[in-house]
């Protein structure tokens, strides 16, 4: 045990150095931040016309496609003070300085931006405000011209895109140095040391296992988790030659686990047990999926009940009528809002993170149980990062001093 | 002590901890429905961030332009139904112009069943009033699917994501319509959600992005994780629940539903909280019951 | 008029049906279970048509046509062909033989979702997260945000080390893991406790419906 | 083909997913995606349909137990698939009047709201077996929900005015504070369970749906 700490603690501090110098690379491009212009608010006479807005800046939206320029202006003196009647601002453009300026939108009194998406790459505009008022209008002076650009990278997406690839390293690189490492320690995550229990409890009981891969699509992680799980369990299944149901909510998540299935059994030795029968589409409703796995549930009295993806309302209908047969229920969901139902109701609950754990942990295979110490990097440097960003600011704040707030790091995001 | 008191005692006990969970459904089904037959209003004040939400209505000039997503389903009605009937009341009492859409297939068609509601209750009650007209005072552009995305289009442009409204009219052929682009042309966006896509991607999209004014009414479960945006101002207020219904309706100066409903709210909090301090105490009772044989 | 009662005693008694299986399962309930299931898969097929398959495929694939008889140009929609040639690659699973060319679809969905989550959960549920846990612990003159700061960075990180795999749970980790449980628990009651409240409304919404709606006890 | 194919088409357009979120010019490819899942949901859900109308078939066929639930089933599907696609005025089909609008408002949604309004129940009884303070993980999860239900709802005001502000500003400070801890604890572990599902899902180590044959 002593002897692996060691090994990965010259990892958990190379991640902390790259950390760091990430953070001294990025503090150092933000730079200081500007302070705004104080807001010109004395001319407070009573005009007609409305005092014009002035201070209009036009500009490139930075980080995007292209085609697109964002002006700011200050507002006119009348709008919000002196007579108030500023009732809209109307934004004009033109490829020339002095003339051919065209209304190109309006916004409500009180705004101080608009957005242009009407912008061919690389020409020149210029801009003018109108504020308009039911006493008259009047016209700020143009901008200075403004061309729309094409960004290739996102550079308000950099510190996300380094944290990426830190992440996705270690988690790589522990996912290779698994094969060779045979010793790898995960800790016990009691709801799937109980997986072989519930399997084997239905075999003796001669009741069904039912697994529930949630009510979401093929577009969310968390189903596609359950569905790996229910490709352990369904090997469990087979070996002990349980027998499973699975009902799902959508079409490709039938396509999808009927291949799971299919092939778990195949790997147990029994393709012979299979048949398509095994899981069958309900409805595409949330609510309607409920009612019929419950009367499900009272029918066939299941002797384990998995609960495993994404859900929502419908967690508590079918843990607590699951619950009332008697059945064996390990759930497992990363929806903070239905857990506390699943927590409540069930035997075994698989908290957030632990769901994705899962099927790398049934597997017990080194590789995929090397990608979860290869989150455990991930969740050093988020540890790290909230423990000197505290630091710091708690340091500004009792001894008056002025460190970098880390949040500026993550300003784009 | 008397050995059969004891036993029976041990076995009451022992029944209310694996009680008939039928009995407590009786009390709960009492608790609900007993209340609703009580015309009782309970005292409750108007919090802030309700407040806010009626201030951002009531201070629109007649002939604004209200955008209303209504992102959730009939799952929901007894929660966000009130909310989108007060909406609909106020913005009509104010004259001002409704532009409905839905980011949830069935968000439209319960948009249909508020505005039925309100217009019966018009002809009935108020019969000065006129009824709205549609395309002129309202329209309805109905549900696209995108979620987020949808956000997105129509910052750029209505017609990226609504060509036409839900009947397929264009939408330039909507009075209403003309001269409303993007956002920009929009006074105040009204979101009732019930979850994903919701007033989070509203804000996140909308607000962030084309720093339009929301509003929104959530259901309870949502509604907390939305306070942080109100004390950001990324979100003008937001009605939290029946709860949140019930002091727009006060704020409204016009109790409907959801004032009278919050009587069988309360007393139904309070049978849970007696059945769980009833479980407690049996649990303890037996706990020490057994130490104690034990020690013997 | 009279649709609007019969409908109104439809849903009523569907509503009942369903209330039944409070009591136990009984035909009455498996009747509304059986017509709930029907009608849903109606409804979503219909929904599906006509707000997914016809906006995104038909309509898309149409004024690429219109434009291509119209003005011999081939404009950018044709993409949605893509679309639908994986479409109609999941519907070869109807012929057993071919039936695994429907794994390309798959691979493309499963793809796209890896892809899409990664970036997206790290950024909304991990970067914003670490960023708003970013306090600090003493606020001058303020001791019940100080309080409360303390309580979110503990907490949190308390609460990740309990989810750390690759460590055991023992001394000094484990405590902080054990106090990072409370947190964890803290936040289930809570979350249970707030849901309630609108659990309860539902149950009003539904009761207010048949006492007031249908049986007009309550005016 | 069979085994290669879709792995390298999951790697591929995973990890174009991936680096279109840095690349402003290929933001839009996420649009795109999402439309052409929307398409291949829809074409799906064709497989969906007939295995329902298979499985109800067949039990009714062969009079399997509660085969008369089988015929409601399916007259409830082909009901509203008809009424909904050839009788409800096309893209309009939800619009007041229609008779699909009929159905979803008598039919569909009393059903669905009941179905949910069940919940009310449920909580009671999961709350009264699961809230017992049998060790301070427990009781921690007790007192929270507690104070959460009765602070959400106006009872202390039948007391007092400060009885209730005082129970509310409570429930408020523990939604605010070690709930918000907890939850963010939950979700920061939830971005690396994804991070590292969608990176063993792109590098082919957890294939199960795509391999096999």
């Amino acid at each position: 045990m002593l002897n692996r700490i060691d090994k990965s603690i010259p990892l958990y501090f190379s991640a902390a150095v790259s950390v760091l110098i990430f953070f001294i690379f990025v503090s150092l491009a933000v730079g200081v931040e500007k302070t705004p212009d104080p807001v010109n608010e004395s001319s407070a006479q009573i005009q007609i016309p409305p005092a014009p807005p002035t201070n209009v800046v036009a500009q490139d939206i930075p980080n995007d496609k292209g085609g697109a320029i964002t002006i700011s202006w200050d507002k006119s003196a009348d709008d919000g003070g002196g007579a108030k009647n500023v009732t809209k601002y109307e934004i004009l453009k033109s490829t020339q300085k002095d003339a051919g300026y065209k209304v190109i939108g309006n916004t409500t009194a009180g705004a101080t931006f608009f957005s242009d998406n009407t912008a061919p790459n690389g020409v020149p505009y210029f801009y003018k405000i109108r504020a308009l008022s039911p006493a008259g209008s009047s016209e700020s002076l143009p901008s200075a011209p403004a061309f729309a650009k094409r960004q290739w990278f996102d550079l308000s997406r950099l510190s996300l895109f380094i944290l990426s690839l830190i992440i996705g390293f270690a988690i790589f690189y522990f996912i290779e140095k698994a094969k060779s490492d045979k010793g790898l320690f995960i800790r016990k995550i009691a709801g799937l040391e109980a997986v072989d229990d519930a399997v084997g409890r239905a075999t003796e009981m001669g009741r069904k296992i039912i697994f529930v891969p949630g009510i979401m699509d093929m577009d969310s992680m968390q189903t596609i988790a359950g569905i790996t799980i229910l490709g352990r369990v369904a090997k469990l299944a087979a070996e002990y030659e349980a027998k499973l149901e699975v009902p799902v909510c959508t079409s490709l998540v039938m396509v999808t686990a009927r291949e799971v299935v299919k092939e778990a059994y195949l790997n147990a030795g029994r393709p012979d047990s299979y048949n398509d029968n095994m899981v069958y589409y309900v409805t595409n409703d949330q609510f309607a999926y409920a009612a019929a796995l419950d009367g499900l549930f009272l029918r066939e009295r299941p002797a384990a009940v998995f609960l495993q993806g994404q859900f929502y309302a419908e967690s508590l209908l079918l843990a607590e009528t699951a619950n009332s047969v008697g059945a064996i229920q390990i759930a497992g969901t990363a929806m903070p809002t239905q857990l506390p139902f699943f927590v409540a109701a069930c035997d075994y609950t698989l908290i957030g993170e632990e769901l994705f754990a899962a099927s790398a942990y049934l597997s017990k295979d080194p590789k995929l149980l090397g990608s979860l110490k290869g989150q455990d990097v991930g969740k050093f440097i988020f540890l790290l990062v909230i423990l000197i960003g505290v630091v710091l600011l708690t340091l500004n704040s009792v001894l008056g001093l002025n460190l970098p707030d880390l949040k500026v790091l993550f300003q784009g995001i | 002590m008397d050995e059969m008191a004891n036993r029976e005692k041990k076995t009451l006990w022992e029944n209310l901890l694996s009680i008939d969970r039928r009995i407590i459904f009786i009390f709960i089904a009492l608790a609900i429905a007993l209340p609703l037959f009580f015309k009782t209003s309970l005292k409750m004040p108007v919090s802030p961030v309700v407040q806010e939400v009626y201030n951002a209505i009531e201070s629109l000039p007649a002939g604004s332009k209200v955008l209303i997503s209504f992102d959730f389903d009939p799952g929901s009605m007894p929660e966000l139904q009130p909310m989108a009937e007060s909406f609909f009341r106020h913005c009509f009492r104010k004259n001002l112009k409704v532009i409905i859409m839905g980011l949830w297939p069935q968000g439209p068609i319960q948009a249909n069943i508020a505005l039925d509601k309100i217009f019966r209750e018009l002809k009935e009650e108020e019969k000065a009033v006129k009824v709205p007209r549609y395309g002129i005072d309202y329209v309805n552009l109905g549900f696209t699917a995108g979620n987020e995305v949808v956000i997105d289009r129509m910052g750029h442009d209505f017609q990226e994501s609504y060509p036409a409204d839900a009947k397929g009219t264009p939408l330039s052929k909507i009075p209403l319509m003309q001269g409303v682009k993007n956002y920009d042309n929009i006074d105040l966006i009204l979101n009732l959600s019930a979850g994903y896509p919701g007033t989070q991607e509203w804000v996140q999209y909308g607000v962030d992005v084309f720093h339009v004014k929301l509003a929104a009414g959530n259901t309870a479960v949502q509604a907390p994780s939305m306070y942080p945006y109100v004390q950001t101002g990324q979100l003008t207020g937001v009605l939290g629940g029946m709860k949140g219904g019930a002091e727009y309706e006060l704020a409204l100066k016009r109790p409907a539903k959801a004032v009278s409903y919050m009587f069988s709210q309360a007393i139904a909090h309070v049978v849970i909280c007696l059945f769980i301090i009833i479980g407690n105490i049996a649990f303890f009772t037996l706990r020490k019951k057994k130490t104690l044989k034990l020690e013997k | 008029m009279s649709g609007d009662i019969i409908g109104i005693w439809i849903g009523a008694i569907l509503t009942l049906g369903i209330f039944s299986f409070l009591y136990k399962d009984n035909p009455f309930y498996k009747f509304s279970e059986a017509l709930f299931v029907g009608i849903s898969a109606g409804y979503w097929f219909v929904v599906t048509f006509w707000q997914y398959f016809v906006p995104k495929f038909w309509d898309n694939l149409s004024l690429s046509f219109h434009e291509l008889v119209a003005n011999g140009r081939i404009d950018y929609h044709w993409i949605y062909l893509v679309g639908g040639f994986f479409g109609v690659l999941m519907l070869l699973r109807l012929v057993p033989k071919i039936g695994w060319l429907s794994r390309w679809s798959l691979a493309f969905i499963v793809g796209t979702t890896a892809g899409l989550q990664f970036t997206r959960y790290l950024e909304s549920n991990g970067i914003r997260q670490v960023v708003g846990t970013i306090k600090p612990l003493v606020v001058g003159g303020n001791l019940g945000t100080s309080i409360g700061n303390i309580i979110i960075v503990v907490g949190t990180f308390t609460g990740l080390i309990y989810f750390f795999f690759s460590k055991e749970h023992k001394g000094a980790f484990g405590g902080a893991a054990r106090v990072g449980v409370w947190f964890l628990m803290i936040n289930f009651g809570a979350m249970f406790g707030y849901t309630v409240m609108s659990r309860m409304s539902l149950l009003i919404g539904r009761m207010d419906y048949l006492f007031s709606d249908w049986l007009k006890l309550i005016k | 083909m069979r085994r290669e194919v879709p792995l390298v088409l999951t790697a591929i357009v995973g990890i174009t997913m991936i680096i279109a979120h840095f690349l402003p010019p290929l933001n839009s490819l996420k649009d795109l995606f999402e439309d052409w899942f929307f398409i291949i949901a829809a074409f799906a859900i064709i497989l969906g349909i007939l295995n329902l109308i298979l499985v109800n078939g067949n039990n009714i066929y062969r009079k399997q137990k509660g085969w008369p639930f089988g015929v409601v089933v399916i007259l409830g599907f082909l009901i509203m698939t008809i009424i909904g696609l050839g009788f409800s005025g096309g893209k309009s089909f939800q619009d007041p009047g229609t008779p699909f609008y009929y159905l979803y408002t008598n039919v569909y949604s009393p059903l669905s709201a009941t179905m949910f309004a069940l919940l009310a129940f449920f909580v009671a009884s999961a709350s009264y077996r699961a809230f017992r303070a049998r060790n301070i993980e427990a009781t921690m999860l007790l007192l929270a929900a507690f104070i959460l239900m009765i602070g959400r709802v106006p009872i202390g005001y039948w007391f007092s005015d400060w009885l209730g502000d005082a129970l509310g500003k409570t429930a408020d400070w523990i939604m605010d504070f070690p709930q918000t801890a907890g939850q963010r604890a939950i979700m920061i572990g939830i971005a690396l369970g994804v991070v590292s599902s969608a990176l063993r899902v792109i590098l082919g180590l957890e294939r199960t749906y795509t391999s096999g044959e």
